[in-house]
């Protein structure tokens, strides 16, 4: 009853396309803005902004980049922990040589090599199909976690060949580095990544998005109606390793503050498709819940003894997570196999036929 | 608030390296609690003591410092070399003391650059040269080794690679060649490749930087090459029962470094077992009390409680800060008599920490696995100061220079108690 | 709907003409040595028994088989080997024997693709989303729903195809193909599955299509009712051999035709 | 010029002038081989069967192993403690059955897949909590498996097989060639291939899934527990084991997912290409690259096969 | 309104013993959609019944409940029941409700691509446990029925042209000895001379074997010359039912469904342009 389109007509087919059509949610996207920009960084903790909101926001932004390649394009990648460390390392040389200039645009441009890497090994894509084509991805990921580790140049020799963040400020306030608070390291990552969202959220809606999921859903019958395949395939890579770079890249510089080739393995890779399976394929949306889902669930369950004051030791306490996450994740799987994103439109679904069922 | 000093600990019970961070944490754990138990805390304060389970991950060690660096702990005890080096900027910036025992950043020895961290008693490059002093020994001096090949099987992430530049350095200066082996995380019980090549080159020692599940397949794979096990020498943490015993007999003679005794007996150890362990309030299985890395824990535990009594003592505070725990552990001085009060008599060699050397590049000692136990087979070995010393200043620069702006050290010095 | 490039070519002319054309799998011969052709501004029919080869003959013409031998000569101009693309581009459009729509998408997005390949605006563009690029998403828009109005699927716009029914799906495949403003529209079996209402709605929407934008169309269907009031010429294939050609009448009277496909007169 | 000799000539030199050493790196090879294969199988199995792409057969393998240590360390005699094992996976084999797959029954492989993550938190978990999360010494001795080697003086040195080995690779090929003649001989074997085809097909024709589903996981619980014993006792079992799992990845995918000889083909190809490649190019890029190398071989073969070596041709029909 | 009540009261197939009763169900997919809103029909033991709508119309829905393949598509019965062969079978499965007789042969084919011909028969002898021989004396029996699969019996079923797969998969079903078929859109992409044939070995299987059918259909005119009785459902609900005879010499089925007016044929090209079609309900 609450939530209705009803009687909101659109009368040009521009304002029918737009991002949120419908009055109810524009005032929960500004609500939730809001909330996010200003509420958060005044009220929150520092443990909770970057123990659990900014790392749910970087890897929301490397769930998006791997599903718009794997939920809209349709091409599963088992490489994503790989291109978002080619973008952390790219931005870390990128930090290097140009002191001057601002980690902000820093952090932007390394996105482009990890493109570059992504249509590199996304080559393969236009031949190979299926789990057939996560093998390629596989490929790229363990020679890249490899290159992170043998090539001194990408470390600047340091002999824990590792990367450390260098305290950079933007108008006159730390951003990076262990200066910088975690409220504004949180506020850079959150407009980063309201932006990109809203580039990923016009490029799904417009011809580009349209031709990736037809791709995705019959790639053949996409051909015969003259869509390019390579064409499509290979931007599909670009733009998703794109996004995981700029992920990676804010990783290491807005959160951890610090990296190893290990903090970009083959586990982050999963991470990341399970939260854009749990989120939902092919939903932006999903792509944040789903990230925090599988990042804030185990600190929820982890909290949750705390608060019975039941003393349970740390280990039994995390096999009791790893035990709990897991059956969760596939209670929710079979509670809805397309993602939480569904379960929300479908609760979206009752609230505008309230109080009915159907 | 009562008296009571909060100490985190940073832990991993579960996970691939779950098998060498569980006795490290029951030692820890059981001491603090131990002196809970007998003395009623440190200095009259009792020992909060909070794990964390860190997995061997380094977000999730991030997590666990930003979940307790709020409630004022006294100092962190990372575990992980890729935690403690994601914690180093920050620690300077919240007032956190860190300890990292004999791992973490080797640079960070330099307490004019590093104020925060300690990471006593010997750096990785001082292991490595006690190594080379053992060889020595064993070969009736290190020129010796001329035209010989060394090899050096390593996990191929930043704790394996450290020693590399010392290594090479060696190899100049004593004319011999190196052979490097990297095994990579995924491959670590997937070594035969490695083996073979190890045939195939035939290096007159085998030196090994390896953890968890890579240890036991090494010492294996090299009883099955047939390599002549005392000629392998690994770090300290390379020298877990476990990593000897799977190898069964064939692994008798496999040799390692360590900084701690083996054994239960000693007073310390005792009294865990009389006022913790038998009282139930253990998660110590039976037989682990005394193995090497569960005495490595109770020696981390212990060095913690003099840094707090030694902070205690310049303060005159029972409740001290991270301010006041650095500047106690900055002054730390157990002698071999302290030792022998704590009932630790013998367990470490002595050691000191002073403001500008956070280390002290201390001894230590090598053992052998004779088949069922680890037998100490060597004195106590000083590293090659000489040699680490110009190193570690180099990397410590190095570190501030590629960390610009790092801040310079405000916090002032205590006199050596 | 005018013809995207190419010499133009008037009503009644040779629009694409088939010789000799052989293609096998293997073992399996789907086609050998047909010949054909299809004049602009007709309905063509192309029917057979299971397994005759007909689908496989559109297969060839838009490019996604390659035959062995033979040639393709649209609008005037033989065909070397070329991609599906290069069909579409050239103006050859098709609907599909099994449905194959983009399943997850809604059907206004489904039409929508078939302009994919006029749309002009680049990457940055669309990545804004203003100005230029969302003047052409509009203009293009207007152009899909003429279609959507013209084939009466107006209040499905929003639905994702997968759920919509079969012949629902069928109407907007074949909007998807119109969206592409073909030169040649090839139909494989458009009206199987539907009962007679819905396909006398598809025949009125496939006469329009003719009659209003002159788009040539091939067909092929097993009603024969269908086929014979439809259709101008027909072709008729079995075992991959073409058995007949001609006007319905001629078709339905040949007794080679009758043997191998009608059966009992229906 | 001098790189170019490196790569073309110098490993050939090699092989060449110390053929002990190439014979055992051939032998090496094919053992690691026979073991991926191993693993492999666990996964075809299940793929085959299901469609379904078990990410939790590696947390399998670890949780047979440990299960099968923890019942003798609990004084269960080793043959007993194999018993039981097998029985706790059967249980195990039920339990997936009736708690993950048949709620999820017709949904998208990918949705399995993420199923099968789930149960491998679930294991790991669960497995911690009662196995502890120390290593454990592989109880070969006890099970009667042979130890020691064999070495034999040829070629101007000798090359050593360990007895482990080569009893690793005859379970193997037993355990192969037994289920390859199940799979294409019988009337389960059938519907365990038409299942993998279309579940909803499956079920039309009166195909119990239930049957299938648990005979397949019970069957594939048995190959991680032959795999668990033979990587066990080559170093130890720990959770560590699970990351060796990865490695069945390219196996499977060069000998195409749905193949029994193809794992064992694909898997000793993996196994040989990796260790030559490590032994005669590694020092090239100063070793190690054993970590991609089988991934870039597997790329390479699937790039003239985009279907993997034995895979079921992709039908592409429109 | 009149037309269906008048109808349905007058042909009831009462008195008939019933292998497949089904009553009043409700279906609803993904917890919100609903589907079918009441349907309730009768098979009687060696009948064939045909059950005609348009697209949409939940025909494919009643033949999936009936055969429980529901719960693989996110579907529930919610409301009514179901009695085949005297029982209730809400709570079977699939599996359960072959090996009792009632098989389902689905919309579109559905073999199993990478299965040869025989192996896509074969499986279909799944649930029987009557030996080998049997099967194979079986597999040659639906061989005689189906000369064209026996040339290809070695081809991937995914190859096969669909004329060839719609006769495999009747060709399966048929290998589990059914007592009933729920025979879905079997003439759908077929030429007119294989459906003749189809529908004869309908009424082969019919006659010879007693086999019942409930068949989903388009093909109004040929469903309706095999079936003694059919159903007409529109928007999830039964219209009208009636005997064959009787629905075909209806008026307005003659002219929605069978596309005959004023007697005679129309020609497709004379087909009105999009009238509104008039419904029985709504
Ligand atoms: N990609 C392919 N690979 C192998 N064989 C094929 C392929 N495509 C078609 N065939 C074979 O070619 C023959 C002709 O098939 P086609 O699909 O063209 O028949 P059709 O005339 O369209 O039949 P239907 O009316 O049943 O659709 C069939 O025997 C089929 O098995
Ligand atoms: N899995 C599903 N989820 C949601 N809605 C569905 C699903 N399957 C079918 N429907 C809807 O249920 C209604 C009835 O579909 P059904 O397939 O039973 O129709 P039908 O009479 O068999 O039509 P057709 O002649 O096209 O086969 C349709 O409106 C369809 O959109
Ligand atoms: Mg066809
Ligand atoms: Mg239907």
């Amino acid at each position: 009853m609450f939530y209705r389109e009803a009687g909101q007509f659109k009368t040009t087919y521009a304002a029918d396309s737009a991002l949120f059509p419908i009055l109810q949610d524009k005032i929960g996207i500004v609500l939730i803005l809001f909330v996010a920009f200003i509420l958060v960084p005044l009220t929150a903790s520092d443990f909770a902004i970057d123990s659990i909101l900014t790392p749910i926001l970087v890897f929301s932004l490397a769930a998006i980049g791997l599903n718009l390649l794997t939920g809209y394009t349709g091409l599963l990648s088992l490489g994503t922990g790989g291109f978002m460390g080619v973008g952390a390392y790219a931005c870390y040389k990128l930090a290097t040589f140009f002191p001057g200039i601002n980690i902000v645009v820093l952090i932007i441009c390394s996105g482009f090599f990890a493109a570059a890497a992504g249509i590199l090994f996304g080559l393969p894509s236009l031949r190979i199909k299926g789990f057939y084509l996560s093998v390629a991805t596989l490929a790229s990921q363990f020679f890249l976690s490899w290159c992170f580790i043998r090539i001194p140049w990408l470390y600047n020799y340091n002999v824990s060949a590792s990367i450390e963040v260098p305290t950079r400020t933007l108008f006159g306030v730390p951003v990076t580095g262990p200066t910088a608070t975690p409220a504004t390291r949180y506020i850079v990552v959150l407009a980063i990544v309201s932006i990109m969202t809203w580039l990923a959220s016009n490029l799904i809606r417009g011809r580009i998005g349209r031709t990736w999921m037809a791709v995705r859903d019959m790639d053949i019958a996409a051909e015969l109606i003259g869509i390019k395949l390579y064409q499509t395939k290979l931007l599909a890579f670009a733009v998703s390793s794109f996004y995981c770079g700029v992920a990676g890249a804010m990783l290491v510089f807005l959160w951890l503050g610090n990296a190893e080739s290990e903090s970009f393995n083959i586990n982050q890779s999963f991470l990341i498709l399970f939260m854009v399976i749990i989120g939902g394929l092919g939903s932006l949306l999903g792509s944040f819940l789903g990230a925090a889902l599988i990042w804030g669930l185990p600190i929820v369950l982890r909290t949750v003894p705390g608060f019975f004051n039941l003393s349970i030791k740390a280990a039994t306490v995390e096999h009791i997570t790893f035990m709990t996450l897991g059956a969760l994740i596939i209670l929710f799987l079979i509670a809805e196999p397309n993602g939480l994103a569904r379960l929300w439109q479908i609760g979206k679904q009752k609230l505008r036929v309230w109080p009915f069922p159907y | 608030a009562s008296a009571e000093t909060f100490i985190p600990l940073f832990t991993y019970r579960t996970g691939p390296f779950a098998n060498s961070g569980t006795p490290i944490a029951n030692g820890m754990h059981d001491y603090f609690s131990m002196l809970n138990a007998r003395d009623g805390g440190i200095g009259g304060s009792k020992v909060a003591v909070e794990e964390c389970e860190t997995g061997y991950k380094n977000e999730k060690g991030v997590e666990c410092y930003e979940s307790v660096k709020g409630k004022h702990p006294a100092i962190i005890t990372p575990y992980s070399t890729g935690i403690t080096l994601a914690l180093i900027p920050k620690a300077a910036v919240d007032h956190i003391p860190i300890l990292s025992m004999a791992y973490g950043l080797s640079a960070s020895a330099v307490g004019k650059d590093f104020p925060w961290i300690f990471n006593p008693p010997a750096t990785y490059w001082d292991g490595l040269s006690i190594i080379f002093r053992y060889i020595g020994g064993k070969e009736g001096g290190l020129d010796k080794l001329k035209g010989k090949t060394i090899g050096y099987i390593f996990f191929d992430g930043g704790y394996g690679r450290e020693p590399l530049p010392l290594l090479h350095q060696f190899a100049k200066d004593y004319g011999f060649n190196v052979k490097e082996y990297p095994v990579p995380p995924a491959q670590m019980q997937n070594q035969s490749s490695i083996w073979l090549s190890v045939r195939r080159d035939r290096p007159a020692y085998m030196i090994m930087w390896g953890w968890g599940a890579m240890n036991p397949t090494a010492v294996q794979e090299a009883a099955k090459t047939g390599y002549p096990m005392d000629h392998f020498i690994g770090i300290w943490w390379s020298g877990s029962e476990d990593d000897a015993r799977p190898a069964g007999p064939a692994g008798k003679g496999y040799l390692s470094l360590n900084f701690n005794a083996v054994g239960a007996n000693f007073p310390a150890l005792q009294d865990i077992k009389k006022y913790v362990i038998d009282k139930g309030n253990s998660q110590t299985p039976k037989g682990q009390l005394g193995e090497n890395f569960y005495n490595r824990g109770v020696l981390n535990a212990a060095v913690i409680a003099e840094g707090i009594r030694n902070a205690q003592k310049l303060t005159g505070k029972k409740d001290i800060t991270g301010d006041e725990m650095r500047r106690g552990m900055e002054s730390l001085k157990i002698t071999a008599a302290r030792w022998k009060e704590i009932g630790l008599g013998g367990f470490a060699a002595p050691m000191a920490v002073s403001c500008s050397d956070h280390n002290g590049h201390h001894s230590a000692y090598v053992q052998q696995w004779d088949g069922t136990k680890w037998v100490k087979v060597s004195d106590w070995i000083a590293p090659m100061k000489d040699k680490v010393e110009p190193l570690l200043d180099a990397a410590a620069a190095d570190y501030v220079k590629k960390n610009q702006p790092w801040p310079k050290r405000t916090e002032a010095c205590d006199k050596s108690s | 709907m005018r013809a995207p490039s190419g010499p133009e070519i008037a009503v009644g002319d040779v629009l694409l003409s088939v010789e000799n054309v052989s293609l096998s799998f293997g073992g399996v011969k789907a086609v050998t040595d047909v010949s054909f052709d299809i004049r602009k501004g007709e309905i063509r029919a192309i029917i057979g028994p299971n397994g005759a080869g007909k689908t496989s003959m559109l297969n060839v013409i838009n490019g996604f088989y390659h035959p062995q031998q033979g040639r393709i000569t649209f609008k005037g101009k033989a065909r070397g080997h070329m991609r599906p693309y290069d069909a579409a581009y050239g103006g050859i459009a098709r609907t599909f024997q099994n449905v194959a729509l983009f399943r997850g998408m809604t059907a206004l997005d489904n039409v929508m693709t078939g302009r994919s390949l006029k749309m002009r605006r680049g990457f940055l563009w669309q990545l804004l989303r203003h100005g230029p690029a969302l003047a052409e998403e509009v203009e293009h828009r207007h152009r899909v729903e003429e279609i959507i109005d013209f084939l009466k699927i107006q209040d499905i716009r929003r639905v994702p195809v997968g759920r919509l029914p079969y012949g629902l799906q069928k109407r907007v495949e074949l909007g998807r193909a119109l969206a592409m403003e073909p030169e040649l529209l090839l139909l494989d079996e458009p009206m199987a599955g539907m009962n007679i209402e819905e396909k006398e709605d598809m025949s009125r929407f496939i006469l329009d299509v003719n009659d209003y934008y002159g788009t040539t169309i091939a067909l092929i269907e097993h009603d024969m009712g269908v086929v014979m009031d439809l259709s101008d010429r027909v072709v008729v294939l079995d075992h991959g051999i073409k058995i007949a050609d001609g006007t319905p009448d001629d078709v339905k009277k040949d007794q080679a035709v009758i043997d191998a496909y009608l059966g009992v007169a229906h | 010029m001098h790189l170019l000799y490196q790569i073309f000539i110098d490993p050939f030199v090699q092989m060449g002038t110390a053929p002990d050493l190439f014979v055992q790196t051939l032998w090496e090879g094919l053992v690691t081989g026979v073991l991926y294969s191993l693993i492999a199988l666990g996964f075809v199995l299940i793929f085959k069967a299901s469609g379904v792409f078990n990410f939790a057969q590696g947390i399998m393998v670890v949780f047979a192993a440990l299960a099968l240590v923890g019942f003798y360390e609990h004084g269960v005699p080793a043959y007993l403690a194999l018993g039981l094992t097998i029985v706790l996976m059967l249980i195990l084999a039920f339990a997936v059955e009736r708690l993950i797959l048949r709620p999820l029954v017709n949904q998208a492989e990918i949705i399995l897949f993420m199923a099968t993550f789930g149960l491998t938190y679930f294991l790991i978990g669960f497995g911690e909590l009662i196995f502890g999360g120390d290593p454990k010494v592989m109880i070969s001795g006890a099970l009667g498996l042979p130890s020691g080697s064999y070495q034999i003086k040829t070629l101007g040195g000798f090359v050593q097989m360990q007895k482990i080995d080569i009893a690793a690779a005859i379970i193997a090929s037993l355990m192969v060639a037994s289920l390859g003649i199940f799979f294409q001989k019988t009337r389960i074997g059938r519907a365990l291939r038409a299942v993998a085809d279309s579940h909803r097909a499956a079920l039309s024709v009166g195909i119990s899934l239930e049957q299938i589903w648990v005979i397949v996981w019970f069957a594939a619980g048995i190959v991680a527990l032959a795999t668990g014993i033979m990587w066990g006792a080559r170093s130890n079992v720990s959770f560590a084991l699970e990351i060796i799992a990865l490695k069945a990845l390219p196996v499977l995918i060069l000998g195409g997912f749905t193949s029994i000889p193809g794992a064992i083909v694909g898997g000793i190809i993996i196994g040989l290409g990796e260790k030559i490649g490590e032994f005669y190019w590694g020092p090239l890029f100063g070793s190690g690259i054993e970590d991609w190398l089988a991934y870039v071989i597997a790329l390479v073969f699937l790039l003239f096969r985009p279907q993997g070596l034995f895979g079921e041709r992709i039908i592409e029909r429109i | 309104m009149s037309a269906a009540e008048q109808t349905s009261t007058a042909t009831a197939p009462a008195t008939a013993e019933r292998i497949l009763s089904v009553n009043n169900i409700e279906v609803i997919y993904d917890r919100v959609i609903l589907v079918l809103k009441g349907v309730s029909l009768d098979v009687p033991r060696g009948g064939i019944i045909a059950l005609l709508g348009a697209n949409g119309a939940g025909k494919t829905t009643t033949l999936k409940a009936i055969s429980n393949l529901l719960h693989a598509e996110r579907g529930d019965v919610t409301k009514g029941s179901i009695v085949f062969d005297g029982a209730e079978v809400h709570d079977l499965s699939p599996n359960e409700l072959v090996r009792r007789g009632c098989i389902q042969v689905m919309e579109g084919r559905q073999c199993f691509g990478h299965l040869t011909i025989e192996e896509n028969l074969l499986t279909g002898a799944f649930t029987r446990r009557d030996g080998g021989a049997a099967i194979r004396a079986h597999l040659d029996k639906v061989y005689a029925y189906f000369p064209k699969l026996a040339e290809r019996r070695n081809s991937m079923a995914g190859y096969t042209s669909g004329g060839e797969q719609q006769m495999c998969a009747i060709g399966r079903a048929l290998m589990s000895r059914p007592k009933m078929i729920l025979l879905d859109e079997p003439s759908m992409g077929l030429a007119p001379q294989i459906v003749e044939e189809i529908f004869e070995i309908v009424k082969d299987l019919n006659g010879k074997e007693g086999v019942s059918f409930l068949l989903a259909e388009q093909n109004t005119y040929m469903a309706l010359k095999v079936a003694s009785h059919g159903y007409i459902l529109e928007n999830g609900r039964v219209v009208m039912d009636g005997a064959a005879r009787a629905l075909a010499e209806n008026e307005d089925v003659k002219e929605f469904y069978l596309g005959i007016a004023e007697g005679r044929r129309k020609s497709f090209r004379d087909a009105k342009h999009y009238r509104r079609r008039k419904r029985w309900l709504a």
